[in-house]
């Protein structure tokens, strides 16, 4: 039986379970925070949802470390750092949580007792293939991206690159611009770009803000379009920009099935069943031909639940 | 003797452990200048300070004509007709002579922009430039904001402002500190005409020659409390000081 | 060094002069530099484009910094707006109900800032961190975290319009600027703006009503925040609950560098314009340029701080 | 309202002591309401190390807000400091050598920072966002934009070791917490930092050397920034270039909240102390309570400034 | 004459477009009291600053001992012995009245604490409670920053720091501007004494009677230029104010 290690704070017998989110208030995590919800509530679990104002481990570590003080059975994470998250999830599998990882890992093979990711490299490769097929596998490719260091992205942006120069000679790649994660910023940025280059073919916009502001540039200055965009994730608001052309690709993840997944080997950890030490979920690359497609409809992230 | 103009009684005011006044007396008829007299620290600033609105007292009433007021505010004095010439001045450095003279009570340009607040910054310069040559004061360049004044032209500004305004009672807190000799004389000139014109003065000083000049009345602090009251025209130099540094305590004077 | 002591106070106009002419050396640089890239009609009005939203946020900071005081809830006011805004339009269908909602928001905002800095005397730093703290939270608690898309009118709509080839964006931000700058330099409201700053406590002596008067310059700044929300939802197409954390640190930046005195009392929108354009503007050439993106960092913040002290030395050699 | 004016000056020992009995207050509250995780010493311990590191950096900017100063590039400092020293250890594979690397390299930004700001007469605000982006690009271009992860032995000893059961980089970083504080209220060091931010003019002709203090006050800032960014390393084994972007606003909260004015001239370290507490003691709290994450971010903004509110009430009863 | 202590010739200095001394000369001799009179606005401030180092002169000499200097710093006029009451007195507001008076010199704890920085407060404090009590100026409370203090209160702390340290000349702008009469006595016998010391004392004030009282020559400046030079013991009151204000303005006199 496992259920005597949660004991440190658990009153009643219910399972409690806590997901640390990556990142709170974005769209990857809210999804995947409502798939576990509904899991949780399926299963008759507490789930409580918790997360930085950052990806910063910085910023993550304080919140692992107040999760653990209050005890629950079961710590959902997405680590923000594949070395400085070991410390505090250390710390916490010493109090007998019982801990899985989603959506990103940690070096430790040792913690976590189940890890359900995307491969972001894999996900990066994905959008450079996409991105060549828009252009006609040829012509300037830029990336606009958030901030260098950020795990997650950059492990993007390499698998972007490493496709690029594999597999892609008429491409040719102006590298990456950092837009600070403002909309702002990321339209400063696609202009500077087009004045600079006026015969760009193509952007791979890391997330969300980047392309929104790089979309802002791409219309306003009548290149929606012109200029090819492959985007990453698949949230509500990405999806319009899918549909408005003004991205032509996404590359979808499975937040809420990681989400639901994790809740599930949680539950099993602690009732000290089987649990699936490594579960790969799938990238999805979506285009304005397959968007209405029923099994591409399923992958698009939730508006909140 | 008539209603007083203002009247104050028993004011205590500490700040922290410091009791600046301790149950301060004051009062001031129509169209008298009093001259408030004391020691350095004796209380004189704080007073002037609690008579025109800008800090409230611990303890004791102030009546203005006999009505009693509890000022919480510098308009609410100013609304009375009563003006302060501040110790440390109150002057914005940033500002220009007449931004500051005429702060607070800006004049605004005739019609449609007046309405729209726009200033009328020439009748202000002309106006300010006016109020301070009367007094002989002279300002090199009405555009140069007031940190880049003398002492004594600073000093010129805020005493023209002060009178300029007053319609009941001007405080004046060391008005002639950093004057000139002409501008000082100016200054003593225009109390008295400024009290011919009805309008009643207190004057703060340590100049005594000035006091015996242009003072109806003295009134002497010391440690926070009024200590004596004097006919100008029937007391000495000596008994002014004498009162002040406590040397004629016992005497309490006629009133 | 301090603002405070014995150094002169600042003419505003001759500042706006010298950092202006700093603002014209860049631009026939880079012009010189990049000739068929940089100083392109294509360019320069997506310069000013990007340039507008910020500005709006930099002129209320400019009132509120004159005052000795600092907003750093701006970014969250706007983001709180422009969701307000979306879910209005989202209810109602109509864009202008929506913009009204996204203005009633900011003055809200702004004047619970006000009120809290005014009446409580609380430092406007920590007042201000609480609001943006609280209007970005709230912003997620309405979202669910998630950005809310602009209605395609308003995208297409406001967020498109062009006059005489300039986005009307830019106009609407252009002539709020204009008109705010002489409402500044000219009326009773920017005199006593100066005034508060320079000595609220002179100034509450001449009777200047402080308390009330810095509620209006907080509500004005929020104001401005709200419609920037407005315009930045219409342009972006988007809420951007997570794209602007860094607003405040620009738009504070933008005005300190068009010679606002953070110690208050003096400065102008011109300056603030300037001190808008002389980031955008850097940003914009040195990648044009194709400097490598680490090394942009590097070269603006180096060029900035060399920009202002050309301007500074140039006023020095003038006290001295 | 504006520091300026009348307003007496703030005695910083009363101070300390309201604002203390707020913490407390948070303290007594979170213990009722979580009786069974907030008070226990894993908690408190776990409090105390993930503030330690921000501590130095609010101790530093606490000198330099006393001067009337600012340093926006405390978090860049860092990385750059923590990169050098990653770099050293992996070169020499002595981590003493990359502690003394990253001191140096740390003294030497807040240095160029000091002459910037005391020869160069720029606003301590523009040079410090200069400074900001160019160690932060620096420390890129050093790493090509990856983080650089710290060699295990500084990890795993530094960075795991006790003392008495506290981290010992909790003992670093309260020990000199603790003599900067001595420092600062009684001895001419500190003495100066005061006049200087009094007024900065009075201190010039009164002797002091003004600029060679400042120069000392913002390496003193730097000095601690890269001893911070070295800590940093060995507590979270990377560099974190991404990470400490909101570090600068961080600090200077943490020392408004303690009672240091903007404005210079007062404060006291052991205010910082405490208002580095108050925002780490209230997140830990409402996460421990299970609010969710955006109500945290409104409900932490609101009480920070009811905080404030309390202490600065306090003070005006006692003016007034 | 011997070889006088200060000697400043022609010296010029304009802020922006107001020119504050437009060829100003001045001489102070070895243990000489001399008084620096002139209306407002006159350049008396700007003098005493360049010849404390507070400001550059923009043309002109200064000779100390006869030898010409640049001061480029306060720290170098001091290091020549001259100290200096500013008419804007330089206080640190927040500061405590101690801490002002030792600012820059702050006193050490004896021994190890000492070589660490560590000040000693209480002798400060002791230190600086006896030269204001020397001027009969009271402190309420030793540890109330400045800017709780009167005016007077202030004003005397910046003369007794001044008189304090000066060794060969000490500068007063207006030093008794604030102060009690009794404080004012105290000042112009202070004045008398440390000139008997051996330090030569510039003393610029408004009040005919206290220049009259203790100088032994005077110094008039108007409109930025010396436009005369008394013996105190040989001239008369109208005729200082006819050379302040210009009526006199034909008689360049004796030296
Ligand atoms: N804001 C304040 N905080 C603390 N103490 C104060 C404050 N204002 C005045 N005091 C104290 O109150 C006492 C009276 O001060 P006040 O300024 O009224 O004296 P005064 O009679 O005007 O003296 P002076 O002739 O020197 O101007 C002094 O001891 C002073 O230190
Ligand atoms: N920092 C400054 N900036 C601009 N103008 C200045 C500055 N300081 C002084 N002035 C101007 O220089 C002239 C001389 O000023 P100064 O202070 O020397 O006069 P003063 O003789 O001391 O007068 P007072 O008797 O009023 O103190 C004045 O017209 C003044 O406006
Ligand atoms: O996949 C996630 C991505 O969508 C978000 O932007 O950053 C964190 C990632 O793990
Ligand atoms: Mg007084
Ligand atoms: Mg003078």
């Amino acid at each position: 039986g496992g259920a005597d290690g949660g004991g440190a704070g658990g009153g009643g017998d219910q399972i409690r379970v806590t997901l640390v989110q990556g990142l709170a208030g974005e769209e990857f995590y809210e999804t995947m925070a409502c798939g576990a919800r509904a899991r949780a509530a399926e299963l008759g679990v507490a789930l409580d949802v918790q997360g930085p104002q950052k990806f910063d481990p910085t910023l993550q570590t304080p919140i692992v470390n107040s999760v653990v003080a209050g005890g629950p059975d079961a710590l959902l994470i997405a680590p923000t750092d594949v070395k400085a998250m070991i410390a505090p999830l250390t710390q916490a599998k010493q109090q007998n949580i019982k801990i899985i990882l989603v959506d990103t890992v940690v070096e430790d093979q040792s913690i976590g007792l189940s890890r359900i990711s995307t491969d972001n490299l894999k996900g990066g490769a994905a959008a450079a293939r996409a991105l060549s097929e828009q252009v006609g596998g040829k012509g300037k490719v830029l990336v606009i991206s958030t901030d260098p260091g950020v795990s997650t992205v950059d492990a993007r942006i390499k698998g972007f690159e490493e496709e690029v120069a594999a597999n892609h000679p008429g491409l040719s790649y102006l590298g990456v611009q950092y837009s600070h994660n403002d909309v702002g910023e990321a339209s400063r940025i696609m202009n500077a770009a087009l004045a600079k280059d006026a015969d760009l073919a193509g952007v791979f916009a890391t997330n969300l803000n980047s392309a929104t502001g790089a979309g802002t540039a791409l219309q306003q200055t009548g290149k929606l379009g012109k200029v090819k965009m492959v985007g990453f994730d698949a949230g509500p608001a990405q999806v319009e920009q899918l549909k408005d052309g003004v991205v032509q690709a996404l590359i979808a993840q499975l937040p809420g099935d990681i989400g639901a997944k994790g809740v599930e080997q949680a539950v099993a950890a602690v009732r000290g069943q089987q649990v699936t030490p490594s579960i790969p979920t799938d990238a999805t690359i979506v285009t304005a031909a397959n968007v209405d497609r029923p099994e591409v409809r399923k992958v698009l992230y939730k508006a909140g639940c | 003797m008539a209603v007083p103009l203002i009247a104050a009684r028993g004011i205590e005011k500490s700040y922290g452990q410091v009791e600046a006044l301790r149950g301060a007396d004051f009062s001031l008829g129509a169209g008298e200048v009093v001259a408030l007299i004391g020691d350095n620290g004796a209380g004189k600033s704080t007073l002037a300070k609690i008579l025109s609105g800008v800090e409230r007292p611990d303890g004791g009433t102030v009546e203005v004509d006999g009505a009693p007021v509890a000022f919480g505010s510098v308009e609410e004095a100013r609304a009375a007709g009563i003006e302060t010439v501040y110790q440390d001045l109150a002057l914005c450095a940033d500002l220009s002579p007449a931004a500051n003279f005429f702060l607070g009570r800006e004049r605004l340009r005739p019609g449609l922009l007046g309405l729209l607040g726009v200033l009328d910054n020439a009748a202000m310069r002309r106006e300010t430039q006016e109020a301070c040559e009367r007094l002989g004061v002279r300002l090199a360049s009405q555009s140069a904001p007031v940190s880049a004044l003398s002492g004594g032209q600073r000093q010129g500004v805020a005493v023209a402002r002060a009178v300029t305004w007053a319609r009941r009672a001007v405080f004046m807190d060391e008005p002639t500190a950093a004057l000139g000799v002409v501008q000082t004389r100016r200054v003593l000139d225009l109390i008295r005409s400024v009290r011919d014109s009805g309008v009643s003065v207190v004057l703060i000083s340590h100049n005594m020659q000035d006091v015996m000049a242009v003072s109806d009345r003295v009134e002497v602090l010391r440690l926070g409390r009024r200590v004596a009251r004097f006919d100008t025209a029937r007391v000495s130099m000596e008994e002014l000081v004498g009162a002040m540094t406590g040397v004629l305590e016992q005497w309490e004077s006629q009133g | 060094m301090s603002g405070r002591g014995g150094r002169p106070a600042r003419l505003g106009g001759l500042q706006v002069v010298w950092i202006g002419l700093v603002l014209a050396g860049l631009l026939v640089a880079f012009s010189a530099l990049a000739p068929r890239a940089f100083p392109t009609s294509f360019n320069l009005l997506n310069l000013v484009s990007d340039a507008a939203i910020l500005l709006l946020l930099a002129t209320g900071m400019t009132f509120v910094i004159i005052t000795a005081g600092i907003d750093l809830s701006v970014g969250g006011v706007l983001v709180f707006s422009a969701v307000v805004a979306a879910r209005v339009i989202e209810g109602t269908g109509s864009p202008p109900l929506g913009a009204a909602g996204a203005l009633a928001t900011g003055l809200a905002w702004g004047v619970l800032n006000g009120v809290l800095v005014a009446l409580g005397r609380i430092p406007a730093l920590i007042v201000t961190l609480g609001t943006l703290g609280m209007s970005l939270g709230g912003a997620l608690l309405l979202t669910g975290g998630v950005d809310l898309r602009a209605p395609a009118d308003l995208n297409l709509g406001l967020g498109l319009a062009r006059w005489l080839g300039v986005p009307l964006i830019v106009w609407i931000c252009a002539a709020i600027t204009a008109v705010l700058a002489l409402a500044l330099a000219w009326t009773r409201f920017g005199r006593h703006t100066y005034a508060i700053g320079s000595n609220a406590e002179a100034a509450r002596r001449g009777g200047v009503a402080v308390r009330r008067h810095l509620i209006k310059v907080y509500g004005l700044a929020g104001l401005l925040a709200g419609l920037a929300g407005h315009l930045s939802l219409a342009k972006y197409g988007i809420t951007g609950v997570s794209a602007h954390s860094t607003d405040n640190l620009q738009a504070i930046a933008a005005v300190v560098i068009g010679g606002t005195s953070l110690f208050g009392g003096v400065g102008t929108v011109a300056g603030t314009v300037i001190g808008v354009s002389i980031p955008v503007v850097l940003q914009n050439g040195f990648q044009i340029l194709g400097v490598r993106p680490f090394w942009q960092q590097v070269v603006v913040g180096a060029v900035l701080v060399a920009a202002v002290y050309v301007d500074q030395w140039r006023r020095r050699a003038r006290d001295q």
